[in-house]
């Protein structure tokens, strides 16, 4: 019998060790799987590469990718939108490195790397420091450049120029869905869908916390929004998730 | 620079660039001034706004207690009209790059007079692109609106961006605080003055070389 | 105000000339958008390009795919599996062409096409007959080849190999939707969803035959498997659907 | 060939795959006899079902009026189960490729002592190559159903494929009429006879090299 639903996130999570790549949805603190990264900051990992559209704020007391920052447990951020101030100055300092990915392209690379594809061609970004191996991943002290990002090799397809994205494929995904079952089918809610369903796709082993789970039954299969084989753990957190 | 406050307060730009909007449109808003646009309902246009990580039907900010689910690109929170739809952010940016969004309209940092678009970095500050470089390249137009003066009063609209680009030859038209300006067949075009300003001021104020075309008051 | 809503198939097809290519929906007879297809064929349209998953049966009075072959009006059929004995015929005479396409690199180029991607990298493929440039699309007189499949560049990515496939953008989608509203939205049922909203989201005008219209508003955004700004015609179908 | 009708039928060759089944495991079943897979239920064994256009949780064939809707592979009716989901082609093939099968049973025309699958176009016949090939790409394991001779009585199990390829190097095991083979370190070794049949016949009927390691009636 297939039963993907666990009595608690702690057990799921054993696998993160630190150096774990680790995708996780949301956009801004939308879809953010709250519960589940609060339970890994439970746990002693530290230098994870962190991919995820946003840096959180850096407020006080902030939940989320922002508390992962924050507690320093993170190495690398590959994101399309940083903002959290502290980050940053750690960045310019050397002590972090940001992968700054175009929003769409983000979402497209974790797609690719859940669908087996060995890459894509896509004009975002063609002819700017993004694509032309000018912006910087990592300074060294005193401000010397440490990493950039690759220069992309790029193609002109019909009068067009596009550049040549790779698939992500993180170790694991931390998800935040609305409903489940226990085949690990999916439902999420307006726009905390995001990222979620794209990380769940991409990565080794994924785990989603579920505001409520078909405890009776399963989700009827044209209300599913991504199927049981890409999920491997499933929390109930109702009454946990900030609202 | 106290010369551009006397232009359009960033309500009215708002007002200004929905007016122009074409009824049945689909249209992305980005960070900034352009978030105010699902504010400016016009009676007979039905507008469908997109936010890029994946939700269709956008409108105003709620009257009551806010949805955490439902927020805009800024991340403030916004309300959902008949007709909205949600879908995953790899299909909101196949909506944006398949060229099915009829325009999109971001802020910007500088506009190069050839088209150019700098808006996500600022030489030696915090990076963060966040969807433009995808609505850019894949929108049917883009629009810009922001101030004609950068706050340390230099003119935005410049010969050539000296910030990174957000992408190459990409705008439509450009809606300041004091004026409109369109690429006519790739030439920066001054259509419009706003009310007050004179196409001698919008001259001292702008770096850009630019033809003149005026056609009164709305274009 | 929005309303893609149209009175009948016939005007929302106008636009399909001789020549045209056209995608259309369905996996055999599943979600195959019957009553488009009959319209299209009051038209005096030949020379085609179809791209569809199949070529039909070939039975007598069949509807979908097998009667656009059957009354000659395809010239180019992009498919995985084509089945028609008749075309089959036709094929090795040299009087059509078909462009042997596996089913999940079908989907996926409908995909990249309808989201602006250049192209792709996919194993599927890698080392076969439909890879190296020996797959026969056109045949002449006598059996000689006039047309193959291009020989497709390949890459080996982290010690696999992988071939690049290239977008499709027919000028045309006919699409089976269950439910649809006036914005455009669409809902689909069960294994009739398969290529629809792929060919919807690749063409450039995208008409859809939907079993039930929203007349009262619209569908509720969660439920929406397809949205609006792919979607160019709506035409109402009840009660003409073959079940 | 007489000799191979003396082998299992087809139930029972869909019987005897269904017992190396591993409870959980989402399963892709390919036209001709892996469709009689999701007739072939384990007692507390749940297997999940995956048809390449778009369902997984199908099931067996209706006892009443099919819905047009539910097809499997080969287009005829069959049912969804308890947990069954409903997506795209793209989705369903992002499954496959991604990994996400834990295995794929197909028919085939050859199959290599090396491993290579030929499955989809007899030379100077019909084509047509469906998703078997995005199939054995992705899948974790490649299973194959098949009679262990062809209709002119010529070994299917051969040094190499005459037929053009579906994939090489893909196949991990054949189940035949006959026999049970398995690739054990890239070997093709031989596991099992069917009740009745003997090694020296399979040996005569088999043109590839294998090695042999029986363990008896079952796996």
């Amino acid at each position: 019998m297939i039963d993907k639903i666990r009595p608690g996130a702690v057990d799921c999570l054993t696998g993160i060790r630190s150096g774990s790549s680790v995708a996780i949805g949301g956009f801004g603190q939308t879809g953010v799987p709250l519960d589940l990264i609060d339970a890994l900051c439970d746990r002693d990992v530290r230098g994870l590469h962190i991919i995820a559209n946003n840096g959180g704020r850096g407020l006080p007391g902030e939940r989320g990718i922002g508390r992962l920052l924050k507690e320093n447990r993170v190495r690398r951020l590959s994101c399309s939108f940083p903002v959290n101030p502290d980050f940053f100055r750690r960045y310019f300092a050397g002590d972090v490195e940001i992968e700054l990915v175009p929003q769409g392209t983000l979402a497209e690379r974790l797609r690719a790397g859940g669908s087996g594809l060995g890459g894509f061609y896509t004009p975002t970004a063609a002819g700017t420091m993004l694509a032309d191996g000018r912006f910087v991943v990592r300074y060294g002290e005193g401000g010397v450049v440490r990493e950039t990002l690759a220069q992309k090799e790029s193609r002109v397809i019909d009068g067009r120029t596009y550049v040549l994205e790779s698939p992500l494929r993180p170790d694991f995904a931390l998800v935040k869905a609305h409903l489940a079952d226990r085949y690990g089918n999916l439902r999420f809610r307006l726009g905390a869908r995001n990222f979620n369903p794209l990380a769940a796709m991409a990565a080794g082993c994924t785990i989603v916390q579920a505001d409520h789970i078909a405890h009776d039954g399963s989700l009827p299969p044209d209300d599913i929004h991504l199927p049981g084989p890409f999920v491997d753990h499933v929390v109930e957190t109702a009454g946990e998730t900030v609202r | 620079m106290t010369t551009a406050q006397q232009g359009l307060t960033r309500a009215e730009l708002a007002r200004r660039v929905a007016d122009d909007l074409v009824d049945g449109w689909c249209v992305n808003v980005g960070i900034g001034v352009p978030l105010l646009l699902p504010e400016q309902a016009t009676p007979g246009r039905e507008i469908v706004y997109h936010c890029e990580h994946g939700l269709l039907g956008v409108g105003p900010a709620p009257q009551g207690a806010p949805d955490p689910d439902v927020t805009d690109a800024g991340k403030n929170p916004v309300t959902l009209v008949e007709g909205a739809a949600s879908f995953d952010s790899s299909l909101s940016f196949a909506i944006a790059r398949g060229g099915r969004l009829d325009l999109c309209v971001l802020g910007a940092l500088q506009v190069g007079e050839n088209g150019d678009l700098a808006n996500w970095l600022v030489p030696g500050g915090n990076p963060g692109v966040g969807g433009a470089m995808d609505l850019v390249a894949g929108a049917r137009r883009v629009w810009v609106m922001m101030t004609h003066l950068d706050k340390q009063g230099r003119p935005k609209l410049r010969k050539r961006c000296s910030f990174p680009l957000t992408g190459p030859g990409v705008v439509d038209r450009v809606y300041t605080d004091l004026a409109v300006f369109e690429f006519v067949d790739g030439v920066l075009t001054l259509r419009e003055c706003a009310p007050g300003v004179t196409p001698e001021r919008i001259a001292a104020l702008t770096e850009a070389a630019y033809s003149v075309d005026l056609r009164g008051e709305s274009i």
